[in-house]
This record gives structure tokens, C-alpha cells and sequence, in this order.
């Protein structure tokens, strides 16, 4: 798993191997760092993720919650028809602005950070 | 859904550092049958599910991991099948009484577990009552 | 050699099929100790061959599959080691009968199974005599 | 696993995945056909596979005792680690010419077939 605050503003997680209940706690924590400073936009790149279930799926929605309520968004990077389906029939994939590729879902975080009609769905609170 | 035929069995800690060892063992069993590598990840997601249960409700916090039972895994592969069952020794639950997320959105998280599970495979049961643990059973057919 | 502490059950059939599930789960055990990717490796291959020797010798020919008892492997991960028992209800031998490979090159391939868990392992017991089963125990420490 | 005859002298057997007990049987099929044509070497390609136990080094020790009483030889390709350990420890590495590469192993062959001072040890019967 790595880790980065870019141009101040925007959290990147980039995840390998499996996020499960073992895995998650350590993104748990991860997210929890980036998200305590100032970072309120965050994209998690699954690109080399094999494998989530519904612990990962938590995770990544209680950062959504987090990154809307300090007036940010969340955005992840996933292409894996196994992990898709886990996203599409959890009815998530909407919500975490799950996308094909790393350019897609940087757009829906800099659309949302310029206030314009971002295709993110949910408002900030 | 009987478990009959040849079966693998896996007894794992309680614990959620072992549960990757029940995906790969399933990769294992599965790939001898009619399952496609889509199929197989939905058991894997599934099965997951039903061991994070385990290891989340199953028990009450006081029990640490040690004295807690093991969990135990049987997969029984059939040509165009694989049936899975999850056994606990914990605290139990009515079936009844839980609801199934159809909104996994709200403040409510509650469900997604078993949510997933059914829509992941072909068919489950579960058999469970407070204080006499529990047993989930599920069925993945090979898709064609 | 003792079996305590937390540990991971596997029963399999006695087939040639179920081999592959056994180093599966094992790498997935595994990978929770200190173990290197070559150590995991090492141990593959000798659970692959107590299990082989169970499919091979543990049962007379006219026990088919079905009717054989299954094979039991129990892994017990530590920090620095792995120990690993393969159990059978088969016919047992006389492990002092076993004469070790030193020459493979020859007709006789006899004990090369045997041999390679003794090199490939950092220990090797074997419990088994005539008509009681047999019961392999073996230890891999991680290399540094 | 796949298996072709080249220039009517040569069997070629490329193996991927796992050789072991269950696997195993095809294999020693497939090296009981090609031998039982004109065709005396052997060149076993394992740079695609994984896993290899006493059970593969039993069939290729059949499959060099079969090549050598035809009047041929085997050689076997293999660069893993963990391939090459159970070679060397089992002391076949040596009697199945076990080489680097496939230019190497094919080396092997062509020279016990000129005739010449092969570096191949082990002589026809
Ligand atoms: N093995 C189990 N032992 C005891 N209770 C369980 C078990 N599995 C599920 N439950 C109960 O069923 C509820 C729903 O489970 P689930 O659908 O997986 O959602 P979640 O795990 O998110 O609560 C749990 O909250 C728990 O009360
Ligand atoms: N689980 C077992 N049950 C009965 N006999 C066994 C078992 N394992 C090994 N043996 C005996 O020990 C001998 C040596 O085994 P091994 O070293 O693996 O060589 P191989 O399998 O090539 O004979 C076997 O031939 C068999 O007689």
C-alpha cells in the first residue's frame, strides 16, 4: 500500500494484493491519516487491487462520509471485472465515483473541487 | 443441499488474519470443477463474508482469539457445483430477525455480508439460533 | 515437536487432485510467518511428497478413493517457523526399514520422497508403525 | 502442457503450471508417445513452470533412461530458483542436463547426436 498527499489538496491511496478484514485495518488507518489534514479529496487506486469484499467496501465508504463532510470527494480507480461487480451490486460504485481509468477519476475530484457540475453524485455537507 | 461426495475441510483460527487462507484453498478445490475464474472469485467473496461474520459476531468481545472455537470451512466440489459450508460454535442469531441491506448508503452498514452473499451465489441457507451457532450453506453453479 | 498454539486444519481426500489445494493453503499459512518466498517453496514440495507417499503407500490397491480415509494436514504457523503434520489411517512401516536415497540415479527410486522432506526441511519425525497409520511432523525455520 | 516432434530427432515438451502427482500422468503420456516414434531426445522446456516434485523427477528419469536405451538423450530447461534446488539436491541436475536456457540444453542434444564429446554424462546403453 502507498500513501501520498498531492498538490496539497488531493489524497492518493494506491492499493495492492487483497483488502480484506486482515488488510483493511492497516487502509483504515491510512485513510484516517491523510483525511486528519487538509486533504479533503481523495483517490484510491485499485488498478492493482485483487480482491474486496465488503470490509473494503466499508472502509472506502466511511471515507467518502469523511472526505463530503470536510467539503471534498471521493473517486476510485478500478478496471477488474471481479472487484466491479463487488462495487456494482453493493450498489456502491455510484457513490465511491468508481471509474475505468486514473484520468476519469481525477476529473470527477478536480470538477467537484471547482464547484462546477461535477458528475460526482452526493453533495458535501 | 446436502454435503455428500468428496469433500476438503479447513478448521481456521477466529481470527481475520486467516481468512485469505480460505480463498486460496478455495482456488485450489474450485479449480477442479466446471467453475469459471468469474465464478470463483464470487465464492471467494462470499465465503469471506461468511468468516468475517464469524469473526465479527459470533462471539462476544470478551473472548479474545484464543479461547475462541475455530471456524470451519468444507467445500464440497461437484462437476458443475461447489457447495461451501461455514460453521461456527458462537453465539448464533435469528435469521428472521436480519434484515438484508437494500440500502447499503444509509448510516446503517448492517447486511451487506449476507447481501452479498446471496446475490454472489447461486443459493444460501443459513441455520442458526441464538446460543447454538451457526451454519451457512451455499451453492455456486458454474456459469456457462 | 510439539502441535500448540494457534493452528490451521486441512482434511483432503486421498487423491492426487487435492495436492495442489494443500500448498496453496499452505502458502497462505505461511505468509503470515517470517518465512521467505524460497523457505515457502522448500515446504511445498514436502508436504507435496508426505501427501503423495499417503496416496502411494499408505492403502492396498483394492481400497479405492472413496472408500479411504482422508489425509489430515495441520499447519502450525509461529513467527520464525512453520511446523507442518501429515497424518494417515493407512497401513503404516517401519521407518527404520526405510532406506534414504543417497543414489537416485540407480532402479531403485525408492526413498527419494522421504529423502527430499529430510533435506528440504530443517526437521523431519516420523511416527508410524505397521498397521497404526503414520504421522509425519517437519519443521521449516525462515532463512535469513 | 504442450508437445511437438521438430525435425522428425527432436520431441519438444513445454510444461506450465504445476507438475505433481495429478498432473503428472499426462506428462508421462505425452513422453511415452513422443518416444514411442523415431524420436530419441528430448528436450523438456520447464521456464513456464512452477511447482516440480519427486513425482516429475521420476517420470523425466524415465523419459532419460527411454532416450538413452533409443540411443538418444534428454535435456531439460529451467531457470527457477526453487526448480533448480530440487534438481540439485535430488542429484538429478547433472543426469537430466538440466541448463539455463534453451539454446544451452539444445546444445546438449545436437551434440550427443554428432556423436562427439558430448558434455552430456550418462552414455547410451
Ligand atoms: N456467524 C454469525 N454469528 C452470529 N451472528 C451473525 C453471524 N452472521 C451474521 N450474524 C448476524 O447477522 C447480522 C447481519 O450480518 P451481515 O449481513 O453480514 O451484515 P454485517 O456483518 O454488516 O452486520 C449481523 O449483524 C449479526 O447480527
Ligand atoms: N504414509 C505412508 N504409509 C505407508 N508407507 C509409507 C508412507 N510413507 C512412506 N512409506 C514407506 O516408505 C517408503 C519410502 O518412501 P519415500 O522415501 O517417499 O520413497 P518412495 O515414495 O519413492 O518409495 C515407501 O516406499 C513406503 O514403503
Amino acid at each position: 500500500m502507498t500513501a501520498e498527499v498531492q498538490d496539497e489538496w488531493l489524497g492518493v491511496v494506491k492499493l495492492t494484493g487483497e483488502l480484506d478484514a486482515y488488510s483493511g485495518a492497516e487502509f483504515r488507518e491510512v485513510i484516517e491519516t491523510l483525511m486528519a489534514g487538509a486533504t479533503a479529496f481523495l483517490l484510491v487506486d485499485l488498478m492493482a487491487l485483487e480482491y474486496i469484499d465488503s470490509v473494503g467496501l466499508g472502509i472506502l465508504m466511511g471515507g467518502a462520509k469523511r472526505a463530503r463532510q470536510q467539503g471534498g470527494e471521493i473517486a476510485v480507480v478500478c478496471e477488474r471485472a471481479n472487484l466491479r461487480r463487488v462495487f456494482d451490486i453493493s450498489g456502491t460504485a455510484e457513490l465511491l465515483n468508481v471509474r475505468d481509468s486514473y484520468d476519469e477519476a481525477l476529473a470527477v475530484l478536480a470538477a467537484k473541487r471547482q464547484g462546477g457540475t461535477s458528475d460526482a453524485p452526493g453533495e458535501a455537507e | 443441499m446436502a454435503g455428500n461426495g468428496e469433500c476438503v475441510k479447513l478448521v481456521i483460527p477466529c481470527h481475520p488474519k486467516y481468512v485469505a487462507v480460505v480463498r486460496l484453498a478455495l482456488t485450489g478445490v474450485a479449480a477442479r470443477t466446471d467453475l469459471t475464474v468469474d465464478d470463483i472469485e464470487d465464492v471467494k467473496v462470499a465465503v469471506s463474508e461468511a468468516c468475517t461474520n464469524v469473526i465479527d459476531h459470533a462471539f462476544a468481545d470478551e473472548e479474545t482469539g484464543d479461547k475462541r472455537p475455530p471456524i470451519e470451512i468444507v467445500f464440497y466440489p461437484r462437476d458443475e457445483e461447489v457447495l461451501v459450508e461455514v460453521t461456527d460454535e458462537g453465539s448464533g442469531f435469528d435469521p428472521k430477525r436480519v434484515v438484508l441491506a437494500d440500502d447499503v448508503l444509509g448510516d446503517k452498514q448492517g447486511g451487506l455480508g449476507l447481501y452479498l452473499m446471496q446475490r454472489l451465489m447461486d443459493k444460501v441457507e443459513v441455520q442458526s439460533a441464538p446460543g447454538s451457532g451457526t451454519k451457512i450453506k451455499m451453492i455456486k453453479r458454474a456459469s456457462r
